[in-house]
């Protein structure tokens, strides 16, 4: 067990890599075994999360040094810098792991009965892991340009599984636009790790932030990476994609997308805390991430007021979402240098940020799956076009109030208990953003209050006369992400005090991260 | 001015090559010539990394039957190696889209393809 | 209005882009090297090759490569799954 | 396209393979490497397309054997790294050792292939993923946009 867990950070990515190089062989043969295949594998791989959780919230930081002699072998003798690729794994990282682990078992099982009988089902669940050993590399990796690597098997993996379904030309020009937003985003962070890598000869991520001098040259690293990770997240300027990919992909798909950019949210909350940390100017980048999350925030919820296409109006509503998680860090990031106000609200806000990172993944993913539903039996994503849907979905329509209710913040769901923490820190820090806030979240309940109306009650219109509920699968897929939400809404203390908590203490402490690397040289 | 212009041409040509896929991306609606906007912009950060890691009067960083002098650095080429392996899977998929695109418009025009507003 | 702001980012970009090249980067051909150095020096102990982006490429950031050849088995993946036939069309 | 192109690719196929497996082969002597290689012989059967049409071409390199093919270079990629996990993931656990196992003399010297101790073996499996990969691609490709479908 002690050897499982000193490797686990490897296996969590390794395994899900080679699952997915074998489901092709295993797919010619027989497809239930590579559906058992996959759920297993992926079962396993949520075990190590958790086991690697436990440990690192208990016993600190875990790194990995790939091709080295001893794994915790950061600098090798003769050397004054790591010189391999390591892998670091502190709070932030196996909170963002958890959030990837149950998404991925969430979507693989709703696949199961929604990809039924669609063609090229071995490459999709090949991409689809994939997609997850890439997210998952993504937050535990602790060099740059691996960094680079694993959004780029994101994204590639992400725009063919957008374009899964080829029979519409909605899916396919969704995934032209993700693929050249990704590949734009991700060419502009090369370059800005070129430009860092230009000045220091290093690509870790630890080493770097124990040599950043802030220089000018820095300065414009630090934009372009803020701007091609917002790109990548669907921060304002950039959101225009986001609506046109999240619409027309799978829903399972979908759901693994939005946790992709959580995982660009990861990375731009690793680059402004760890990477830069207290060098930055704070005040200024912090009210740059502000001002994107404010009008995130507006933009987001003005649009989907807007929108008669149900799977586009809750793709806004991620938007707007996105934007309160990158208020929350803005409001740590500015105060990051100050010691009494990040004291006060400055972690209060990060540890709302970072538990509203979880929750935007579960209620969002939920939305998403009811919507992927209600087009897997009356196959139109048209509010107009629906009406009585509750009366025969009766579990489908109880599942999007839940979301729905979560997403806008009422207790007592998962929504409230993270977007309180927000409100009040921010409410220290500048009391015009909670209200707006707030705003934004009486729209969002207006929102969704209408679809669901237009969607589930009224009259049953006859064409959908005899509608039936989805099959069981895709019911058990909803029902694992509906008890979460209620679990989180009902005991919300304990959860920021087992994961969040750790998490935050993880970001602000930019000390211990490069310690953990350099070690014993001074 | 012109002497360090002269000095750090690859430099130069990089951010040259940069403002030209920019230009590309942000101003042409072919679809085909956007993929070819993201080529260049691949193809200039490639000339840029590559440019960071020479030394002068260096040689091959290639032990077998190599020449006396400094060798230059290895790195960078590893990662401009991984970075045209990227490309070339970017542009492969990219292209597979636009014929779909294509077959199912009739159409390279990115403004006529695009039904979906928001 | 749009034209003349993207004209605006792309030029103010590359004034930056141009005077961070000039001014703050090392020297042309004379870069740190510190990292790089040690793998030169110890590419033939380490890993037994006297191609040391070779060494670098398989076995000091071997995880890159792995990832780089991860992203074209998806990519390929990918265009296969897209250009795939049998999927009837029908207008969306 | 005409007799004697067709007669001339074919020869030339056999230099294509020769070189491109030299160049996988010897990737940790000289330059090259897997990807060098297989864009080689990738590049061979592009060749080999635009002569005798993807119609023609379809019928010897089926989708399934090229899947195949390029599943079993990444496998055996990944299985060489999984193999030093006793050590450390990705630890070059063959040096030193009979296969392939050689030290070379510190500094210049002549190069000898029996060194490099996992790098030929990932070569050789990155350079299977390559040629089958790229090959697959571009068939693919070739095929859609003649109006034929794979498969």
């Amino acid at each position: 067990m002690a050897t499982l867990i000193e490797h686990s950070s490897i296996l969590i990515i390794a395994v899900p890599l080679l699952i997915a190089f074998l489901t092709p062989l295993i797919g010619m043969a027989s497809k239930k075994a590579r559906n058992a295949v996959v759920i297993v594998g992926l079962s396993f791989v949520a075990f190590l999360v958790f086991a690697l959780a436990r440990d690192v919230i208990l016993n600190g930081i875990h790194t990995y040094t790939l091709g080295a002699t001893s794994p915790s072998l950061t600098i090798p003798e003769g050397a004054m810098m790591p010189i391999r690729i390591i892998l670091e794994v502190d709070g932030v990282s196996v909170f963002m792991g958890i959030v990837v682990a149950i998404v991925s078992l969430v979507a693989v099982v709703y696949s199961l009965s929604s990809m039924k009988g669609e063609t090229g089902q071995n490459r999709f669940y090949t991409l689809l892991l994939l997609m997850v050993a890439g997210a998952f590399g993504m937050v535990f990796t602790g060099d740059l340009f691996n960094l680079f690597v694993f959004l780029e098997i994101t994204s590639i993996s992400g725009a063919a599984l957008v374009a899964f379904k080829t029979r519409f030309a909605d899916s396919q020009e969704g995934g032209f636009k993700y693929i050249v937003v990704s590949a734009v985003a991700s060419l502009m962070v090369l370059f800005a790790i070129s430009l860092l890598y230009a000045q220091y000869n290093l690509l870790n991520i630890g080493a770097l932030a124990a040599a950043m001098q802030y220089t000018m040259l820095d300065r414009i690293a630090l934009v372009i990476l803020i701007a091609a990770f917002a790109m990548k997240l669907g921060g304002v300027p950039m959101h225009m994609w986001l609506s046109d990919t999240y619409s027309v992909a799978p829903v399972s798909i979908t759901v693994l997308l939005i946790t992709v950019s959580q995982a660009s949210m990861y990375a731009l909350m690793r680059i402004g805390f760890i990477l830069y940390g207290v060098t930055l100017d704070l005040a200024v980048v912090g009210w740059i991430i502000i001002a994107i999350g404010i009008l995130s925030m507006f933009i987001g919820v003005t649009m989907a007021v807007r929108q008669t296409d149900i799977t586009r109006l809750i793709a806004y509503n991620c938007v707007c979402e996105s934007g309160f998680m990158l208020v929350g860090f803005g409001v740590g990031l500015a105060v990051l240098g100050n010691h009494t106000a990040l004291r006060t609200y400055g972690t209060t806000a990060i540890s709302g940020a970072i538990f509203h990172m979880i929750n935007h993944a579960l209620f969002e993913g939920l939305l998403f799956l009811v919507a992927g539903a209600i087009f897997y039996r009356i196959g139109t994503r048209d509010l107009n076009r629906m009406g009585g849907l509750g009366h025969t979905m009766k579990f489908t329509a109880a599942f999007f109030l839940l979301g729905a209710l979560a997403s806008s913040g009422l207790p007592p769901f998962n929504g409230f208990a993270s977007k309180i923490l927000i409100y009040e820190s921010v409410y220290q820090f500048n009391p015009v953003l909670t209200i707006i806030g707030i705003l934004v979240s009486i729209i969002t309940l207006a929102v969704f209050v209408k679809a669901f109306f237009s969607a589930f009650t009224g009259a049953v219109l006859p064409k959908y006369e005899d509608i039936k509920e989805v099959p069981k699968t895709m019911i058990a897929a909803m029902t694992i992400f509906a008890v979460i939400i209620i679990i989180f809404g009902l005991f919300p203390g304990l959860i920021v005090d087992w994961i969040v908590r750790p998490a935050t203490d993880a970001l602000v402490d930019q000390a211990s991260y490069i310690n953990t690397i350099m070690g014993a040289i001074p | 001015m012109i002497e360090t212009l002269i000095r750090n041409f690859p430099l130069v040509a990089a951010v040259v090559l940069m403002g030209i896929g920019l230009y590309i991306l942000i101003f042409k609606r072919n679809l085909i010539k956007i993929v070819m906007g993201i080529t260049i912009l691949s193809s200039s950060v490639n000339l840029f990394l590559v440019t960071l890691g020479y030394r002068t009067g260096g040689i091959a960083p290639i032990y077998t039957d190599a020449p006396e002098g400094l060798m230059v650095l290895p790195v960078v080429q590893a990662l401009t190696l991984t970075n045209i392996v990227i490309a070339v899977a970017t542009s492969a998929l990219i292209l597979s889209l636009v014929i779909r695109i294509y077959r199912h418009t009739g159409s390279l025009d990115s403004k006529k393809s695009r039904r979906m507003k928001g | 209005m749009r034209q003349f702001f993207a004209w605006l980012c792309l030029i103010v970009l590359m004034v930056f882009l141009v005077i961070g090249g000039f001014k703050m980067i090392h020297p042309f051909g004379e870069p740190p090297s510190a990292m790089d150095q040690y793998i030169i020096d110890n590419s033939q102990k380490e890993a037994g090759s006297n191609n040391v982006v070779a060494a670098v490429v398989f076995d000091y950031r071997g995880f890159d490569t792995l990832g780089e050849a991860t992203v074209l088995f998806a990519a390929v993946t990918g265009v296969l799954l897209v250009l795939r036939a049998g999927a009837k069309k029908e207008e969306a | 396209m005409s007799k004697i192109v067709r007669t001339v690719a074919n020869q030339l196929m056999l230099f294509v393979l020769v070189f491109g497996l030299y160049v996988i082969m010897h990737g940790h002597v000289t330059p090259g490497g897997g990807f060098q290689g297989g864009a080689v012989i990738a590049s061979g059967v592009v060749m080999l397309i635009v002569a005798f049409g993807s119609g023609q071409i379809k019928k010897s390199l089926r989708e399934r054997r090229l899947s195949l093919v390029e599943s079993s270079g990444a496998l055996l990629f990944i299985l060489v790294a999984f193999a030093g996990i006793g050590t450390v993931f990705f630890y070059n656990f063959l040096v030193g050792s009979r296969i392939f196992g050689g030290i070379p003399p510190t500094g210049s010297n002549p190069g000898d292939v029996w060194t490099g101790g996992v790098i030929p073996l990932m070569n050789l499996g990155v350079g299977l993923k390559v040629i089958a990969g790229l090959s697959a691609a571009v068939l693919a490709l070739a095929l859609f946009s003649s109006g034929e479908e794979m498969e």
